[in-house]
């Protein structure tokens, strides 16, 4: 069983951060700092910098410092299994946020408390939805691929892929890596439009592809939104932005801002309540019909 | 002087940073131990080291390729695949993964010294290639994901287990070390490595065979990565194709901080240990002192301090250096 | 036979380094191998040994056709080889040295303490009585050279070359030598001496072979070949006479240049005095290790000086870093061409102009016009051998780049020149070249301080000798008084 | 290309003509493996023929080739510097907040424009001054040296902009990598002139040739009288500024700063370009030409990829091949 947590005025908790290299991962730990400051909690807050092996130490380190609670945002589903375990062993609860670990291996309720986050392979399946429906005649997709071998990649390509093989008529003329950057993305899309001028969509794994996707089609004298639908994923304020503009045909949120409800599901726990063993935030979609309105309320 | 004490003898300006680089050890540890609690109890101790062996075993082979007056810039993306593969083989047995793993650091370590040796490319861009190579066989075979390991072959023993109270890593660690420093001071071929290191060209003509010597070293630094691949697919339970970034630059730190210096011909097996373990315990102060929760540290200033903390570092070895040169 | 060398030729990059040369060995016999700086005595070594690989020709070993594709090979074959350049790992001690792929052991591991003894027992038998655990590289050239024999001879080998072993060695290192190349010969082993002091070759060398331009152009016994017969076949003409370099002995006391008082650092150099006048040779002579380089070093400032004082024409001046001493119009050539001479990949024409580099600019940019001049006029004046003045340093024969070195100070028009070994590995025709042309400078002025291990060349050249022992300077003898016998009580001195 | 500084000994006129038009075919190894990746893909690659894909890969080129020059320099003195990408990445942070009135309110915006050109410049000189100083004052291995900003540098960059991602627009600093000069874009003009004026100090100055004795023999060096401690401070400035610029270049690419991400990995790009442009890692070499035409091959290569839809695993691998094959085509090239 998980182990429990007492009631108490204030508590020690620990925030596993998997990296800090993109502003989506920023907003992500900005918004759990603020809500410990807010409660008045002692915040350990570790960076893994990208590695699912240093995030595992940081976890052992945590417990090693006696924390009451561990957040974790796992960087891989499978190697962040013995941070889980140890914790579990330890006797500390632990809640993970944004991706979630094997569930062949570990189990909400019984070895680590709950997952609060969304569902990449979801993510991918609604942008392609969207474009099914909108797509007007258009079919031939360049697809910007987020940073090989990451689980936020390889799900929005399943989610993304899977949906619109199922729809037909579509086809990916080139799929490939721009490492969830700005300025890898523009050249990627840069290379790709010149190999393949037919093509007339593009699917970004994240914001910042997507602006990088857009400079490259300005580049070569093309209109994004009319000559090319760009599609997104994560939604935040300049993308939301972009999509007024109607150079964003679409993005899908993933909102980062996991603060707030992330502490309410741990008091809820020390309270005593059963907690469901998936939270899932209720992603926003953005395009042409609501951009406008919701665009103060992007993160 | 007295034989017994000739091993302590401060014979050059090496030892000298040596020597500084144990005291920086124990100094922190120090440090650690009076500002936090519980930082020097067992569970961090085992963790810490349990962890942080297979960055001590990329050292060592590090330590030997640095010697001869080479780099190997591939053992992250080495020891990556050989997770992969490892993982991909503890199905059918714990020692096919531990085997498999090894020889796939193996097949890189001996693919290193081919290109070095017989194509005669500069070690610093045939491991930069050989790296770019593991990384993309890695994510080849595992299909661009991270691959589970089994949890009933035992394969899981070696990373995650203790014996006699401590981490088995830690254990493998400590053999591969003893052992690198048998080869480096009490076998022939030990001193072979340091004269290559000294002049490649003098050593051949001094009869030394050395194109076989360095296609040797390069293999063992690539055995090793692969045997620091095995203990991270064993202790995290997977194959990651997209770990090891950033491992060569730790290793070749770990080394210089040691004392060698990386134009080669001279360093020590001890002290490259303690130098291993010096920066890694700059990870665990960090960790440590962001839970004090005085100033939150935020990602960026643990960078800034750690670039602070080698910059420490290396400057005072070198003043202890430059001083010993002019006594 | 033992060694039979046959029709052996090497081209690099298209130049023919040798044609077709020969050399035969018997067992236990001293083979003179002579000839010109660049004549490819070396690289004919080289080639045997498996260096170089040859593109024709038969090498014959022991009565077996060989063929060695590494310095492994041939020292396994039994030839042990010292190097011209001497080839040792310098960061590893001395005893590790002369072991190096044949180390002692017991139980499989390194056996350190034997490899101690078996080290100081061999050198005590050279007279050197040194600490064989410190690195080869806290020793000077001629200890290193000990060495590097040290570590040939105790390799068992039926055949050892030596390539220009005595360049650095004093007299009493040299007879050192001998009388181990005699032992070796009563062992049964055979010798091949490379070597430009003629002297020497005809007091231990039993047959000589002589090369010229790449061929082999005579073989003989040492004793049928008459001194002048040996140097006519080497240059293919005439010696011009190795002598009336001496100066006039009762010329006038001119002004001191350069003037070196009490000046010390460390324990090497503990109090050096000396005068170095307009015009003239000044020499400075000295045991092994008797800090005549370091002196050298101090006075260029290469090295800090912690003691006394440097004028120059009654100036005191300090000199914190070599750029300063070559403002002051001091050049330095150095004893070890290939660690502080040459910069090995940079071309003949490069590194000729090296020094003279910050004058041969305007508005920051090289004027090629003027280094071109330069370069073909030294190129020639000292008959440097070379395919192009393009061609990198590292290409050419030992004596050829000692060439380029002094060329690069006589371009900068120095008004003082140290030279540490001037003749160092040059051969006897370019020697009394050199030598006459540094005379010929003094005349028009300049100051030469000579460090030399050759007291014949001192005798011969210098106005003035100053004697260093053990790091000071104990005497100054003026031409009339100069003499082998004065001058080595001089250095004798503190010694005995 | 062959090195510059010391063309290889003219053979004697015994070669026989064929010879000598396979000797200087193979001279001329990087150019030959340049031209095949251009056969290949005139081939192979859709649409390679084409002024936009010129113009494409030229602009992506143009900061490899900028950074990979300052590093030719360095690594001509026998040193390396890993610290380029931080740099950039601090450059690329500074400027914007310059224009965008974060230290001070921006009253002239040519002048904060002209400023945001300048002083992220000069700041990236500076801390490639600082390498330099540990390096020559306290004989720090240049790894290691440099290895300290390239992990420090980055936190820099972050810590100025808390990480955060800095969107803007300028057209007047925008200029550097959106505009065009003569119909030329404005990078590809200032790579050029940058190469061309580093080629020119090394064949024809004298701190150019002091460089290159400072890599060939230090000792030696000094002994002649060569400033060897101004040399370093000297390339690794140089260095420092170029990354600098190059940072620059991107962020106005961008229009957008990342502090996390300009840069990265940039080091290994630039040393890959001068080593398979032939100029070794040991140093006393450097072939400025040489560089240029390695960054060429490492950009096509990456387009060929790219265009060609091979997947990221196996393109590493290609990549790799391709680095190995081109260094080593080049070095048989020298030997003859
Ligand atoms: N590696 C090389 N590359 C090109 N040319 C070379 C090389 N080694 C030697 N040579 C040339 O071969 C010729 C013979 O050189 P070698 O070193 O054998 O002369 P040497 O007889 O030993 O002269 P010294 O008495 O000056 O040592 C010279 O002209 C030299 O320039
Ligand atoms: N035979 C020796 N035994 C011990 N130390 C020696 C010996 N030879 C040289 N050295 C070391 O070298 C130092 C002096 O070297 P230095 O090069 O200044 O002398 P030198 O007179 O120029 O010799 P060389 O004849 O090689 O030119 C000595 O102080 C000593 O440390
Ligand atoms: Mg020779
Ligand atoms: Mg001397």
């Amino acid at each position: 069983q998980v182990p429990k947590l007492e009631q108490k005025d204030t508590y020690k908790v620990g925030f596993a951060q998997t990296e800090s290299n993109n502003p989506w991962r920023i907003a992500q730990t900005n918004s759990m700092k603020a809500e410990a400051e807010k409660l008045g909690y002692q915040l350990v807050y570790t960076d893994a910098a990208g590695s699912a092996a240093k995030q595992v130490a940081d976890v052992n380190s945590m417990i090693a410092q006696g924390v009451d609670v561990i957040f974790l945002a796992p960087r891989e589903e499978k190697p962040l299994i013995p941070a889980v375990m140890a914790a579990k062993k330890a006797g500390i609860p632990v809640i993970l946020l944004d991706r979630s670990v094997d569930p062949s291996l570990a189990k909400a309720g019984e070895d680590y408390l709950t997952f609060i986050g969304s569902n990449f392979v979801e993510e991918g399946r609604r942008i392609a939805e969207w474009l099914v429906k909108n797509a007007n005649g258009k079919s031939k997709i360049i697809e910007l691929e987020g940073t090989t071998g990451s689980s936020p990649a390889n799900d929005r390509k399943k989610g993304f892929d899977e949906a619109i093989q199922a729809a037909g008529g579509f086809e990916i003329v080139a799929s490939q890596t721009g490492d969830f950057a700005r300025d890898k993305g523009r050249q990627v899309a840069e290379a790709l439009l010149q190999a393949h001028p037919d093509a007339d969509i593009i699917y970004a794994h994240n914001d910042e592809m997507a602006m990088g996707a857009i400079a490259a089609l300005e580049a070569a004298g093309k209109v994004p939104g009319k000559d090319v639908l760009v599609l997104s994923i994560d939604g935040g304020k300049e993308a939301v932005q972009a999509v007024v503009d109607g150079k964003i045909a679409a993005v899908v949120e993933c909102n980062p801002r996991f603060g707030p409800k992330a502490f309410e599901t741990m008091l809820r726990y020390a309270k005593g309540e059963t907690i469901e063993p998936m939270i899932i935030n209720d992603d926003k979609f953005y395009d042409a019909s609501n951009a406008a309105a919701e665009l103060a309320d992007a993160y | 002087m007295h034989t017994l004490l000739r091993p302590f003898a401060i014979k050059s300006s090496g030892d000298i940073a040596r020597l500084g680089v144990l005291l920086a050890l124990f100094g922190l540890i120090l440090f650690g131990a009076l500002r936090y609690d519980n930082f020097l109890s067992s569970y961090n101790i085992l963790s810490f080291l349990r962890y942080n062996s297979m960055f001590a075993l990329i050292a060592l082979g590090m330590a030997f390729v640095i010697i001869t007056g080479g780099i190997d810039l591939s053992v992250g993306g080495t020891a990556a695949m050989a997770s992969v593969v490892a993982a991909l083989l503890s199905p059918w047995h714990w020692a096919a993964g531990l085997l498999g793993g090894m020889a796939a650091g193996c097949a890189v370590g001996a693919l290193n010294g081919f290109i070095i040796t017989k194509m005669r490319i500069q070690p610093f861009i045939a491991t930069l290639a050989t790296m770019l190579a593991a990384y993309g066989t890695g994510l080849l075979i595992a299909n661009n994901q991270s691959v589970s390991v089994s949890y009933d072959s035992g394969f899981t023993v070696i990373g995650q287990d203790d014996f006699l109270g401590f981490p088995i890593p830690a254990w493998i660690a400590l053999a591969a070390y003893i052992l690198g420093w048998l080869v480096l001071e009490k076998l022939p071929v030990g001193r072979h490595v340091l004269a290559i290191g000294d002049g490649e060209a003098t050593a051949g003509l001094m009869g030394l065979k050395v194109e076989r010597t360095l296609a040797a070293v390069y293999l063992a630094s690539g055995t090793l990565a692969g045997l620091a691949g095995v203990i991270l697919a064993s202790q995290f339970g997977a194959g990651q194709p997209t770990e090891g970034v950033g491992w060569e630059l730790f290793a070749i730190a770990s080394v210089v901080v040691g004392g060698t210096l990386l134009t080669g011909g001279s360093g020590s097996v001890g002290a490259t240990l303690a130098g291993a373990l010096l920066l890694a315990m700059v990870f665990n102060i960090l960790n440590f002192e962001n839970g004090l929760g005085w100033i939150s540290l935020s990602a960026y200033w643990q960078s800034v301090i750690r670039g602070a903390f080698l910059l420490v570092v290396v400057v005072l070895q070198a003043k202890l250096m430059a001083r010993h040169r002019s006594a | 036979m033992l060694l039979s060398m046959q029709g052996v030729s090497k081209a690099f990059a298209g130049v023919a380094a040798l044609k077709s040369a020969s050399l035969e060995v018997e067992p236990a016999e001293v083979m003179a191998l002579v000839g010109q700086n660049g004549a490819g005595k070396s690289t004919l070594i080289k080639i045997l040994t498996g260096v170089y690989r040859r593109d024709e020709g038969s090498i014959a070993f022991d009565g077996r056709e060989v063929d060695f594709s590494m310095p492994a090979e041939a020292q396994g074959a039994g030839i042990a080889t010292i190097y011209q350049e001497i080839n040792l790992a310098p960061q590893r001690s001395v005893a590790e040295n002369i072991y190096l792929s044949r180390e002692p052991k017991r139980f499989g591991l390194i056996d350190h303490a034997a490899m101690r003894r078996g080290a100081e027992a061999v050198l005590k038998t050279f007279n050197l009585s040194i600490d064989v655990d410190r690195p080869v590289a806290h020793f000077d050239a001629a200890t290193r050279q000990m060495v590097a024999i040290a570590r040939a001879v105790t390799q068992k080998a039926r055949l050892v070359i030596m390539d220009e072993p005595t360049s650095s060695l004093d007299e009493r290192e040299v007879a050192v030598l001998f009388e181990t190349i005699r032992t070796l010969k009563r062992a049964g082993v055979a010798v091949i001496f490379i070597g430009h002091r003629l002297d020497e070759l005809y007091a231990i060398c039993d047959r000589v072979t002589i090369m010229r331009d790449g061929q082999t152009v005579a073989k003989s016994p040492m004793a049928d070949m008459p001194k002048m017969a040996l140097v006519r076949h080497m240059l293919g003409k005439e010696l011009a006479a190795f002598q009336a370099i001496a100066p006039d002995e009762d010329a006038p006391e001119r002004p001191v240049r350069l003037a070196v008082e009490n000046a010390g650092a460390g324990v090497r150099v503990r109090d050096v005095s000396l005068d170095v006048r307009e015009g003239e040779i000044s020499g400075l002579a000295g045991l092994l290790g008797s800090g005549r380089t370091e002196t050298a070093r101090l006075i260029f400032g290469a090295d800090k000086m912690q003691r006394g004082t440097i004028r120059m024409d009654g100036r005191a001046r300090t000199y914190r870093e070599p750029a300063d001493a070559i403002a002051d119009g001091i050049g330095l050539v150095s004893e070890d061409r290939k660690i502080d001479g040459i910069v090995p990949d940079m071309s003949i024409r490069e590194n000729m102009t090296l020094a003279l580099l910050p004058r041969l600019k305007k508005a920051g940019i090289v004027d090629r016009a003027r280094q071109d001049e330069i370069v073909t006029r030294y190129i020639r004046a000292l008959g440097v051998k070379c395919a192009s003045p393009d061609q990198p340093i590292r290409e050419l024969s030992g004596g050829n780049q000692q060439k380029v070195l002094l060329a690069r100070w006589l371009a900068t028009d120095p008004r003082v020149l140290i030279i540490d070994e001037p003749t160092r590995g040059i051969d006897i025709g370019a020697k009394s070249e050199i030598l006459k042309l540094l005379r010929s400078l003094a005349d028009e002025g300049l100051s030469v301080l000579m460090i030399s291990s050759e007291l014949e060349e001192l005798l011969a050249a210098a106005d003035r000798v100053t004697v260093l022992s053990d790091g000071t300077s104990v005497a100054t003898l003026p031409r009339k008084d100069l003499s082998e016998a004065a001058l080595l009580s001089a250095m004798a001195h503190q010694v005995e | 290309m062959t090195t510059i500084e010391t063309p290889a000994p003219q053979p004697s006129g015994t070669l026989s003509p064929g010879s000598r038009l396979f000797t200087l075919a193979s001279r001329y190894g990087t150019f030959v493996a340049f031209l095949a990746l251009i056969v290949f893909n005139v081939a192979v690659t859709p649409n390679f023929l084409s002024w936009q894909t010129l113009n494409v890969n030229l602009t992506q080129v143009a900061t490899i080739v900028i950074v990979a020059t300052g590093m030719t320099l360095v690594i001509a003195t026998g040193g390396i510097d890993l610290s380029v990408g931080s740099l950039m990445a601090i450059a690329g942070a500074l400027a914007p907040m310059i224009f965008m009135g974060q230290f001070w309110q921006v009253e002239n915006m040519a002048f904060a424009v002209a400023l945001a050109f300048l002083l992220p410049v000069v700041v990236a000189g500076l801390f490639g001054l600082f390498n330099g100083l540990l390096v020559t004052r306290f004989s720090i291995q240049p790894i290691i040296a440099t290895l300290v900003l390239f992990i420090a540098g980055r936190g820099i960059a972050q810590v100025m902009t808390n990480g955060n991602l800095q969107v803007f627009r300028n057209e007047g600093f925008q200029f550097i990598a959106m505009g065009r000069i003569a119909g030329i874009p404005a990078q590809v003009v200032l790579m050029t002139v940058i190469v061309a004026l580093t080629f020119a100090m090394i064949r024809y100055t004298v701190i150019g040739r002091q460089i290159i004795a400072v890599g060939g023999n230090e000792k030696a060096a000094r002994l002649t009288g060569v400033p060897v401690k101004r040399v370093k401070l000297f390339v690794y400035m140089i260095s420092g500024a170029l990354a600098g610029l190059a940072g620059l270049v991107v962020v106005a690419r961008n229009s957008a700063s990342d502090a996390n991400l300009v840069g990265l990995g940039m080091e290994l790009d630039a040393i890959a370009a001068v080593a398979v442009g032939g100029t070794l890692l040991t140093g006393g070499r450097a072939n400025i030409i040489g560089t240029v035409l390695g960054a060429f091959v490492i950009q096509l290569v990456r387009y060929t990829l790219l265009a060609n839809g091979v997947p990221d695993a196996a393109a590493l691998i290609v990549k790799a091949g391709l680095i190995v094959l081109a260094v080593f085509i080049q070095q048989r090239a020298d030997k003859s």
